[in-house]
């Protein structure tokens, strides 16, 4: 599956794709960067995403929030203040990764329980369908949320309500330490939808342009009225689970993700393409520089929030 | 005034406020043809038609999920928990979404949901009777309510609906089948309100849902005895109307707080130990169910719970230590 | 389907029968019968499932339980007893028809939270698998629990781990006032199961020969190590959904609900292999009439609880 | 006496009770292989094998309802809640079954079932973060452990695995990088036992969990000012070890309750109550978190929770205050 881009469609996924992986790395630089769940391998996936929902969509996300968060278009240095929790990013420094959220863009929040944003994922979309603003809510969780009983009072209610709710599950392998096979004994994870009549596809998630297609189909599906869709991402985490989590997969394992790394995929593509060569990518990658500079400078002026008016927001 | 039912006042002020406010949803389950477990939302289907007033399957997460989704995303809904047991299995979207909703988001997203609920006993078991009145005032950001007549039920309910963050309305089941006059014109009972129910000098008693009720019946006892008890229903348990308690207690000198739910880390507990921070040498009793579950056999749910002559026992139990801690004073 | 009994056997199921239905009536005469989910319509179920289970396999069940309890042997007078709330029944009054058990005849228990008695089957047969006792874990639920993500997340569970589980839900086409269609959204209940690869099979439920039959054929396989199974059984609850609830059904619904009597067919069916005539279901309606007059003189000379003691087994 | 991280004296708790009681299994997410979030399982999986150590998929409400089966039906499951706030996710069944099992059965069956959870804040930021001991508390049958060190963690988690009924034994995310002395017998720290980790005349400081390290910081301060603070580690937060608590309070005659959990029906409030009620004239002040959720914003973070300068100010502030008092009453 290809979605026919422009060329200047092309180098923009490509560009984003390359601002998530590099304000990660520089998240990472911070002199206290915090407890982070990290999205490197993951690009292709929140940038399709948000390639495809408009800014009136609303979009919830789980923990593993940050590269959705950007791609959605919350500003880097912004983003950057909140998740070492300055005042600064659109949340005042309380949300951090788990709980970062811009209504204005359309970013409803991440939320940090697992399997926890689904059912609020589900009233958001109702509360589209009650007040007729045409939006489809998206609403993004991990393989690991499939275990957990929420998919499945989701799905019901979202199927008997016709809710315009779209699941993307982002299937990164591993829950923690546990693999999807460990953990969900179902042959695909697209199957616990068949029951709710649901319909569900699995695709590459690694590939930028597959998730821009399979989102387009969703969301015109879902606009036109058809009820809750479900589409599981296949991607990989190339890193380990947080910040604070030992990496305990075999190097080879490691080695592997090359070849499904999104982003050196696409670069890829668009040599082929001839969109782009060795002197395109580094003004590319210049200008993603720039604009991460700009962000920890942003981040490292911002100021530490105020406990006296955060508590008045009780 | 007209005297309605429990049951009348909760579907008039819900009524009202949905034809006031079109963004009122109205979610649980069997509140739709059927009209809910205690008839609480008869007519509201007929009236306001199935968009607006939604059963929901058996699944109390999902409920309290969508209701509190649906207030992030500009509805105000009002879920139905059939008994406030089930809200444990409902607690997550609450505590860990709406609750903290405004503050995690910098006051761009609030949660206006009103979560209703039936706590209490009378017959139906263990799973069935219980109170979580205290565990949810030990959340910062909920809003709890608690009528025990008609006007209360019908001016609380009102107030929930019209609240910024998240409120949980909690009835009793003794309190259905009862009746009482309902103001006509709009009246709102406010939050943090508590209501003298009866005036008395020697002692203050403080509870609410049905255990008002209980109370009043425990002064008349005390009346015949020359103790005067003012007894003063919580209405909003949390925020407390801690100046109406203040000043009773004041006056009186002596506390006594009765609850349906536990004593241990119970909604009395909370309230002794302010009012005897505002007030020095404060005498105070704490009244609640004995520590055990609640059975439907009739004669272990009377063992377990407060009645009429428990409280007034424990009223009596209290001024008679007071007075022998005098005696020993001035002796 | 149609499992050949002999006719001694036959006789027996339908005594059973009878004697839950006349179980529920002296119930409804007593003083004060408290608040009841009643299982006319229902008991063959009930009867069916106790028929094959041995002493030593764990039965959970949910609220509606009185007919379990008594199909699973609960001598009828501490039945009685039990769920007016006096003292002597296995549960000395504490337990009423939510939560009666009797651990020692197999039934753990009923549990007044809807599916809420799930996960806790999954518990019971796993601890049976840990303790290689060879019983089979039955679990009995509602249709209206089939809404609950307890389903899923046990259905997971117990394929993940192979438990000893069978999943019955009694799906007696109502949840309160919902109907299955209206509160949950899957062609038909068994789907649910499909995902996990956990077998599922419906079968009528108001036929106790068909319910011995599918029973028999889960157990089986169960008992022989083939990992948990799911059976729909399907029948109608004859009246309100509790003592306390206005039946609110349409007069012609409910007239046609003794085309589904498991009793009156169980009858027929006798009647037609010649093994029964009226002769001899008077003589079983009056061995009935005999136990349920003594459970009725034992209920009424059972001594209320003390709460004291009561209060000793927290 | 070995020197022990405490999630070496967690791993060697259950290591153990393991070897000793064969009808012990953990059940929880990534405590296999992976050897649990806070590495306090390492090496029980190579030890015990996959039939006793299970991973479970990230849902709490089974985890918690096997755990409760599983015990009533003759096993001693040990489930791992990873962080306490997702406890609410399986509150259904801890407290509508679990703790009302032996009760309801009249004893037929019991639930020897331990659910260890971690609890307090350390940069997760609000759903990561709470403390819900008081809910806990505040029902009947369950008893509620915590501990502030590698001894009384291995102490307590033993205790726990004998208990007769439902247990949450609640470590803190602070604790487990410290290091402290694990007795090399088999010494266990039986329920209801409180330590007094510091003797103190003037006031009587309550703590438990990482609140009791936060604690003694703060004596330390006080000692500074001449200000000699008991400081008592409740260790058993369920049932409480009141006798203990009583005797230090008749000596200092001042109360100062802290936790990392709110203060509203808290664990100090309780504390607080029944001690008042035992000590006639006992003066008391509580500190909690501020009434907020807990960002992860370092910040926030120290702006909500109560570290050494708050506590050590709460308790100047109660002797100041029962200062003034006593020159009022002479005066
Ligand atoms: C209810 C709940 N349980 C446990 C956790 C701890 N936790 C955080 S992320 C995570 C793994 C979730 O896996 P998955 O859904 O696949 O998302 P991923 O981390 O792979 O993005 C877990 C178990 C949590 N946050 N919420
Ligand atoms: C968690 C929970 N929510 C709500 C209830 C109230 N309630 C009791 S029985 C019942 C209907 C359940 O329907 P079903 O599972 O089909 O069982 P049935 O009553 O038909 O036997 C409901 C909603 C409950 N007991 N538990
Ligand atoms: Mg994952
Ligand atoms: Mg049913």
């Amino acid at each position: 599956m290809e979605q026919a881009c422009s060329h200047a469609e092309g180098l923009r996924r490509l560009e984003s794709m390359l601002l998530l992986r590099a304000f990660e790395a520089a998240l990472l630089r911070q002199p206290k960067p915090g407890f982070q769940l990290l999205s490197r391998g993951e690009e292709a996936v929140a940038v399709g995403i948000c390639t495809v929902l408009e800014r009136s969509d609303p979009l919830l996300c789980s923990g593993r929030s940050i590269a959705m968060a950007l791609a959605r278009g919350v500003p880097s240095g912004g983003l950057l203040a909140e998740l070492i929790g300055k005042d600064g990013g659109p949340n005042k420094g309380r949300a951090g990764r788990a709980h970062v959220s811009m209504p204005s863009i359309g970013l409803y929040g991440a939320h940090g329980v697992v399997a926890g944003n689904l059912s609020v994922a589900a009233g958001v979309a109702l509360a589209q369908q009650q007040l007729h603003t045409g939006a489809v809510t998206c609403c993004v969780f991990g393989d690991g949320a499939c275990g957990a009983g929420a998919l499945h009072e989701t799905l019901n209610i979202a199927a008997l309500w016709q809710l315009p709710l779209l699941l993307v599950c982002d299937n990164n392998g591993y829950a923690v330490s546990t693999a999807v096979r460990q953990g969900i004994a179902v042959e695909q994870l697209t199957d616990l939808a068949a029951p709710f009549g649901v319909p569900a596809v699995a695709i590459d998630g690694t590939d930028v342009d597959d998730v821009v297609t399979a989102m387009h189909e969703a969301v015109t599906a879902i606009r036109a009225g058809s009820g809750p869709r479900f589409i599981e991402m296949r991607c990989t985490r190339m890193g380990p689970h947080s910040t604070a989590t030992r990496e305990e997969r075999p190097s080879a394992e490691l080695e592997r993700f090359r070849d499904t790394d999104p982003i050196m995929r696409y670069e890829q593509r668009l040599r082929a393409l001839g969109w782009l060569d060795d002197a395109k990518l580094a003004e590319l990658q210049a200008a993603v520089a720039t604009a991460i500079t700009a962000a920890e400078q942003y981040a490292a002026d911002a100021p530490w929030p105020d406990g006296d008016e955060a508590l008045r927001d009780v | 005034m007209s005297r309605l039912f429990f049951r009348e006042a909760i579907a008039r002020a819900i009524s009202e406020e949905m034809q006031r406010d079109p963004t009122i949803i109205l979610m649980g389950q069997d509140i739709a043809e059927h009209g809910g477990s205690y008839a609480e939302t008869r007519g509201l289907f007929e009236r306001f038609g199935a968009a607006r007033v939604r059963n929901t399957p058996v699944a109390e997460a999902v409920t309290v999920g969508l209701a509190a989704g649906a207030a992030a995303a500009g509805l105000r809904p009002l879920a139905f928990i059939t008994y406030v047991d089930f809200l444990m299995i409902g607690l997550d979207p609450l505590v860990n979404y709406a609750a903290k909703l405004k503050f995690k988001s910098a006051a761009q997203l609030t949660a206006p949901m009103v979560v209703k609920a039936t706590a209490g006993a009378k017959g139906q078991g263990p799973t069935h009777a219980q109170s979580l009145d205290s565990w949810l005032m030990n959340v910062p950001g909920i809003t709890v309510l608690a009528p025990s007549t008609s006007g209360d039920a019908y001016g609380l309910l009102k107030t929930a609906l019209r609240a910024p963050g998240p409120v949980v309305y909690i009835d009793h089941k003794r309190l259905f089948p009862l009746g009482g006059e309902v103001p006509d014109g709009e009246t709102l009972v406010p939050v943090a309100s508590a209501a003298i129910r009866r005036e008395g000098r020697h002692l203050t008693i403080v509870a609410h849902s049905y255990m008002s009720l209980v109370t009043i019946e425990a002064a008349k006892l005390l009346a015949k005895e020359g103790i005067e008890a003012e007894v003063i229903d919580l209405r909003s348990v949390w925020p407390v109307d801690w100046d109406t308690l203040e000043a009773s207690v004041r006056r009186t000198g002596h506390l006594l707080t009765v609850e349906e739910g536990q004593e241990v880390c119970g909604v009395g507990t909370e309230i002794a130990f302010v009012l005897q921070e505002r007030l020095d040498g404060l005498r105070v009793a704490r009244l609640g169910a004995r520590r055990m579950p609640v059975s439907a056999s009739p004669v272990l749910e009377s063992y377990a719970l407060p009645d009429a002559e428990r409280v007034a026992a424990s009223a009596r139990r209290l001024l008679q230590r007071a007075r022998q801690d005098d005696v020993a004073v001035t002796t």
